[in-house]
């Protein structure tokens, strides 16, 4: 595939100057004439009634505008599983009860952000306290207080997930373990908090510019809770600083600046606090986990039987989505002939959990992978041996579930397993653990249920030949205006600096799902692509006619230059026939349209990448401290596009799943998270990041643009268990919960050597 | 009530009357108008607000305005000579030390003033030099070989 | 954050109960606390100050008698909200008091404190450290009180 | 949200007094500011008037003369990590900046502010009494000095009394054949201690008995402690692993450390007996080389 003259090369993303020079402008930075600025007050209490709500004290201080409450509101439930009234169950500016602290009861907005913040003070509620339940495994209990009403025990949803013959399998297993775990919570924490810019006009239209990950679900979801049309909401994503699953779904800062902008007719800004960020978006999902998992004495396994109650939080938002994907991917990367999965999201009275990067699947990586290296050990089985006994190959269907086309696992386990071998004998506490993954890219479920197809694009050709692209697609900083762009030029034939990039406006873009799910690349991609082959096709028919070519001879362009495939050196400049095309298309400026609905690709993806990684770790045993000394992946992600974004996305994962497995947690008192500050909430710095190196494996993707597939969730799957799976090589202690902690490690070595001096005696 | 604040900012000086409360990274935000410099917490733990304080890196959200008095500030928007990046921020475009783009400002200047105190750090003091700036996108290892091909001398200052 | 524990003196339970639920003996043992005022026999106001350090925190403070079962149970709740809505701090006290051998009461206490608002954000390390000790002092206070005046 | 307050930029330390005497308990001394800022951007801190010392070149130097190194109170912790004196002779106290915080923030951020913030976890304390300095502190009647071990009273409480500044830091010149060293326990490698422990050993001529020593904790207890009981089972004796051992036993009886969201009692306990033996084995092995 070497003769692409785009795709493949290193190059700068198209925003790039903008970034290092700071001119690059963000939600955060909007500043609009007659602006406002407002602030959000919020739930002190994890469970309560809103007995009353008195605004009068906050209204009469000078430079206060507005204050809203519930009340100002349809009193309409929003929620992204549209499909699903039931589940649309968030209020945002909540009526009658808050259900979790940080849970919003009024907003103000101000002259500026200081006098907004000192009405929230002149804001008084009466509240009533009601019991609150903290942990799914009591709110799943019949006394437990009921946080939703007519939600028995608390269950928001179940899944269940079942091929093959389970219970009869594990009969024929010649060894069988089950194992409890525990993965907890973990934040986003984008550099950019949540923020908004909302402005109602007099006309009644919308204009909203926010820092999202989807611009068609925030206008649309705004659609829903104001009761208008679509087409009178245009959001705007600019620089998007930072997303990892926390910002496509409509939030606090987007829903009250639209309700105060809507009474006062004059744009309202917020951005949440750091603080707020922490406790009153989404997280991740923390997970009680109970495997089974059977295995023939060679290794072959044949049975795994998963069940799983997720902390769902205080609303349903995307964690029906996390409970579906857990439970599918614990059968990743493996060909279980028979697999059961039964899940159950639980409301609980903390932070609602949603989607995170991986979504689901980072969660059950880690049980998984642990729980594998375990059987491994217990038959006396290499880890990587295990893994290719029993992975994924190409063309392999998932009972009822997917059909995976490209696959290159086993190749990736060749490669870590030399990287190991490479590394010979170690140091003594060092270990080296394995992890293996796979992941979607891009979902097929359409709980949103939207009309439209999941992804389009329009690419323009103008005079000069440069090229305009229009997609709802979201750049949130991974890169996708990039990586869509060079799809765009590789397929026109343009190069990569002709390409102007226009994404996630409303206003003027299609619409497009979003950025989630690693489905920007696929999806956004074959439309873009569609798109721009729709203008070359146009071109081309153009140049036939003009060169007079027998119509034998097939053309094409490549880098500027519209020729024949066969003879490439007859040909004319791509500048020219565009102006010639232009001119006799009666002056209408080059235009494609493209689109992409996944059709007959199972229930989860049309396409999945896989990897498998290798972390080593060095562990001091007196302290249980351990270091991430080295973490390598081998990866495949079909055809790598944007060589430069897939390093960084990789390296990238690694720092935040590291931190997942290592350090990152939001510990709770009562509902309370207790360290909602980034002083507090320990992630990997500089210095803390281990050495990466990545071994790229090449594979072919037919459903993805130019073969590609997701390289951006997928790696923050196998992090968190590959660090377990070192620590127990290292000094044999194994760790159910996450995070592995130093604390941990130290309380599970002093353990095993209570038990090796039992055993002694 | 209000202060008179005289400094220079990317060498142009300013006479600015501020609240005794207001921070430099408001000034500079707010009345300045550089909006290049980011703010990501409020406890001083996220570096995105670094600037160059008489050619020290110092977080702006824990400056007071009036404590800058007399003193010149560079800010990301002072990196580049007219339509000339800066060494690092040409190699911060290509070895893609940035994603979001939001922590970039702050991790150029924590690195300009790292290689404006010591022109030839190591591998370790790179990292130390940019411990207190967080990036949630890129892993840093990106930003680490950024400065490092500028310390190696692939990047020459522009004229 | 919970604090729990009992000692044992002597002294007749009718007694101990009895101080314990003479006017003002328990808002007395709150570290702290200024001017408490009764407003029935069930509820005391005031005011309650704390310092950490730079931060000194004022808190309108009401203790009430939730639960009483004499002579042996009694529930009191408090609750403070900080002046200048830097947060709320609430308070159960429950003290259980039972005759042992030899003519000993045994008193067992629990006491539990949180803190709701910005109080709460300003560092968990330094803010838990506090509320221990706030809940620490309170019952020493509580167990110093009741021995100079029963246990002689 | 931060609260107004009067801005005054004292030139003098004679001029800061008068300030501080002149509005007491309504005013806050600000420095670097790195971490009352924070205090008062969530309004847990509102003083009415700010004294800001940080502009008093008087208080900010290092010299060194017969009683040893003086820092002045106001001096960066970046010039004392790069300090040549400092390197040469407390090659332990420019280590231990290395590891304070972020660049940005020693940049700022000045060791006398550190020192009276009075953080149980903070850095230079534990160090400061393992090198056995001593502070002044001047008032409107004078100056006084005090050990830095005895400066701490409690959580982020020290001894100043109204009206009284922090003006310098002695350390006194080291023994011949002293060693000394620290090291903090964290999660993340820049921040604060989880438990921390500094330790200086100096030892006698040719005998290799332990003449002295000193060992310092810090985030164990409400405010930086000195573990004397640990340190009477070395003194005067040759160090073996053995009384390493039990000095680091004993060291954790002398704590009170809490269990937080960073690590339980327990765990703190266990890290102190772990890491004071091999802290002052490293101190004992650099003393070995002075």
């Amino acid at each position: 595939m070497s003769d692409y003259s785009v795709i493949g090369k290193r190059v700068h993303n198209i925003d790039g100057t903008e970034k290092v020079t700071g001119s690059g402008k963000y939600t955060f930075d909007v500043v609009l004439p007659n602006m406002l600025y407002g602030k959000i007050l919020r739930s002190p209490h994890p469970h309560a009634k809103i007995l009353k709500i008195d605004t009068r004290r906050a209204k009469r201080l000078v430079g206060v505008k507005a204050v809203v409450t519930g009340k100002d509101t349809l009193g309409r439930k929003q929620g992204i599983w549209r499909r699903f009234p039931e589940l649309c169950d968030e209020e945002i500016l909540c009526r009658a009860k808050v259900r979790y602290i940080g849970d919003a009861v009024a907003a103000v907005a101000a002259i500026d952000e200081d006098t907004a913040e000192e009405a929230l003070d002149l804001i008084d509620v009466e509240y009533e306290p009601l019991p609150a339940v903290f942990d799914p495994m009591d709110a799943i209990k019949e006394d437990a207080p009921q946080i939703h009403e007519g939600v028995e025990l608390n269950i928001n949803i179940n899944r269940h997930i079942e091929w093959g013959d389970v219970d009869e399998a594990f009969e024929k297993c010649d060894h069988i373990r089950e194992d409890k775990f525990k993965c907890s919570s973990q934040a986003h924490v984008c550099m950019e908090t949540h923020d908004a810019v909302a402005s109602f006009g007099h006309n009644g239209k919308l204009e909203v510019w926010t820092s999202s990950q989807s611009s068609y679900y925030i206008q649309r979801l705004y659609a829903d809770m104001l009761d208008m049309n679509e087409s009178d909401i245009r959001v705007t994503n600019r620089h998007t600083g930072g997303g990892f699953g926390s910002k496509f779904e409509l939030d606090s800062a987007q829903f009250c600046a639209a309700i105060l902008s809507q009474k006062l007719c004059q744009p309202v800004k917020i951005v949440l606090t750091r603080e707020e960020e922490f406790t009153a978006t989404k997280r991740r999902t923390p997970m009680y986990y109970f495997l089974k998992l059977g295995a023939k004495k060679d290794g072959t396994m044949l049975a795994k039987e998963v069940r799983v109650i997720t902390e769902g939080g205080a609303y349903t938002a995307m964690g029906a989505t996390a409970l579906y994907l857990t439970g599918f991917f614990s059968s990743f990367p493996y060909k279980y002939p028979n697999y059961r999965y039964d899940g159950y999201r639980v409301y609980t009275n903390t932070a609602t959990t949603s989607a995170m990067r991986g979504f689901g699947a980072p969660q059950s990586t880690f049980v998984g992978e642990s729980q594998i290296d375990m059987m491994a050990e217990d038959l006396g089985i290499d880890p990587v041996e295990i893994r290719r006994k029993n992975g994924m190959t190409p063309n392999y269907e998932v009972p009822g579930q997917a059909f995976i086309q490209s696959c290159g696992l086993h190749q990736c386990l060749d490669k870590i397993e030399e990287h190991i071998e490479k590394r010979g004998k170690l140091p003594p506490n060092h270990g080296i653990g394995v992890s293996a993954y796979g992941f979607m890219s891009g979902g097929i479920f359409n709980w949103f249920n939207t009309p439209y197809a999941f992804s389009a694009a329009v690419v323009r050709i103008n005079i000069d030949g440069k090229v305009d692209v229009y997609t709802g697609t979201c750049d949130m900083g991974q890169g996708s205006n990039t990586t869509l762009a060079m799809i765009c030029a590789e397929e026109l034939g343009v190069r990569l600096e002709d390409v102007r990039m226009f994404s996630g406006d409303t206003g003027i873009c299609p619409p497009d799902l979003g950025a989630w799910g690693s489905r920007q690349t696929l999806m956004g991609g074959n439309a873009v692509k569609m798109a721009a082959a729709e203008c070359k096709q146009q071109l081309i028919e153009f140049t036939a006619a003009k060169m007079g070519v027998n119509i034998v001879y097939d053309l094409d362009i490549k880098d500027r230059w519209v020729h024949l495939v066969d003879r490439p050196e007859r040909g004319v400049s791509y500048f020219d026939i565009v102006k010639e095309a232009i001119r006799g298309k009666d002056g209408v400026a080059i235009m494609g349209r493209g689109h992409y609905t996944p059709h007959r690709k199972g229930m989860i993806s049309p396409a999945y990448s896989f990897g498998v990684q290798a972390a080593e770790v060095e562990v001091d045993p007196e302290t249980g401290r351990y270091k991430l000394v080295n973490v390598t992946t081998a990866h495949e992600s079909g055809t790598v596009i944007n060589p430069v974004g897939i390093e960084g996305q990789l390296e990238g994962a690694i720092m935040m799943a590291g931190g997942y497995g290592f350090c990152e947690d939001q510990p709770m008192d009562e509902g309370k998270i207790l360290n909602p500050s980034i002083a507090d909430y320990k992630l990997i710095r500089s210095l803390d990041m281990p050495e990466t190196d990545i071994l790229e494996i090449d594979t072919y993707e037919p459903e993805g643009p130019f073969g590609a597939k997701e390289a951006g969730e997928g790696l923050t799957n196998p992090t968190a268990g590959a660090i377990g799976n070192a620590v127990y090589k290292a000094v044999g202690v194994r760790i159910y919960d996450l995070p592995i902690t130093p604390e941990k490690v130290f309380k599970a070595l002093k353990e095993k050597e209570k038990q090796q001096k039992k055993a002694k005696k | 009530m209000k202060k008179e604040l005289k400094f220079k900012v990317n060498g142009q000086p300013y006479e600015i009357f501020v609240k005794p409360k207001t921070l430099l990274v408001e000034v500079l935000r707010d009345l300045v108008g550089l909006t290049g410099t980011k703010r990501g917490c409020s406890s001083s733990s996220c570096g995105a607000c670094t600037v160059m304080l008489d050619g020290m890196a110092v977080k702006s959200c824990s400056v007071l305005a009036l404590q800058a008095n007399g003193t010149e500030v560079v800010t990301v928007e002072g990196l580049a000579k007219g339509n000339e990046l800066s060494p690092l921020q040409r190699a911060f475009l290509d070895h893609g030390s940035y994603q979001c783009g939001f922590c970039t400002p702050g991790m150029l200047m924590s690195s300009t003033a790292l290689l404006t105190e010591n022109p030839r750090p190591t591998k370790l003091e790179i990292k130390e030099g940019i411990d207190g700036n967080i990036c949630r996108c890129t892993g840093y290892n990106a930003i680490v070989r950024a400065v490092t091909a500028v310390v190696k001398g692939e990047y020459k200052e522009a004229k | 954050m919970k604090i729990e524990g009992k000692f044992t003196m002597k002294a007749p339970i009718q007694e101990t109960w009895d101080f314990l639920l003479a006017p003002g003996t328990l808002v007395s043992c709150i570290p702290g606390a200024e001017k408490m005022e009764a407003v029935d026999d069930k509820t005391w106001e005031g005011i309650v100050k704390q310092k950490v350090g730079p931060i000194t925190i004022k808190l309108n403070f009401t203790q009430t008698l939730t639960e009483l079962d004499p002579p042996r149970h009694v529930k009191a709740m408090g609750l403070g909200s900080a002046v200048g809505g830097a947060g709320t701090f609430t308070q159960e006290t429950i003290v259980d008091i039972k005759e042992v051998a030899g003519g000993e009461v045994e008193v067992a206490y629990s006491s539990n404190v949180s803190l709701v608002g910005r109080l709460a954000t300003f560092g968990e390390r330094i803010m838990r450290a506090k509320v221990n000790k706030i809940g620490g002092q309170f019952i020493q206070n509580l167990q110093d009180k009741l021995e100079s005046e029963l246990g002689k | 949200m931060i609260n107004d307050f009067e801005h005054f930029t004292p030139k003098t330390l004679k001029e800061a007094l008068a300030l501080l005497a002149k509005y007491g308990d309504d005013c806050k001394v600000i420095c670097g500011g790195q971490s009352l800022l924070i205090l008062m951007r969530q309004g847990l801190v509102s003083p009415k008037y700010i004294v800001d010392i940080k502009g008093i070149s008087e208080l900010s130097y290092i010299k060194d003369d017969k009683d040893g190194v003086k820092i002045g109170a106001t001096t960066t912790h970046r010039a004392v990590e790069k300090s040549a004196v400092i390197k040469k002779k407390y090659p332990v106290l420019a280590e231990m900046e290395t590891r304070l915080a972020s660049v940005q923030t020693r940049n700022w951020g000045t060791i006398g502010g550190n020192v009276c913030h009075g953080d149980p976890a903070g850095d230079p304390v534990p160090v400061l009494i393992a090198l056995n300095a001593t502070l002044t502190v001047a008032g409107a009647r004078g100056t006084r000095s005090i050990p830095v071990e005895n400066f701490s009273l409690d959580y982020f409480e020290v001894d100043l009394k109204d009206g009284e500044l922090l003006a310098e830091i002695t350390i006194p010149p080291p023994p011949p054949r002293t060693g000394a060293v620290y090291t903090k326990f964290n999660i993340i490698e820049s921040d604060l201690a989880t438990v921390s422990v500094a330790a200086s050993v100096t030892l006698g001529a040719g005998d290799g008995v332990c003449q002295d020593v000193r060992i310092a904790l810090g985030a164990v207890a409400p405010t930086a402690i000195r573990a004397k009981k640990a340190e009477k089972v070395l003194k005067g004796k040759k160090i073996t692993d053995a009384l390493l051992k039990e000095a680091g036993e004993v060291a954790a009886t002398e704590t009170e450390p809490i269990s937080d969201i960073y690590a339980s009692e327990e765990y703190r306990l266990e890290l102190v007996k772990a890491l004071v033996p091999r802290m002052t084995k490293e101190a004992l092995a650099r003393a070995k080389k002075a």
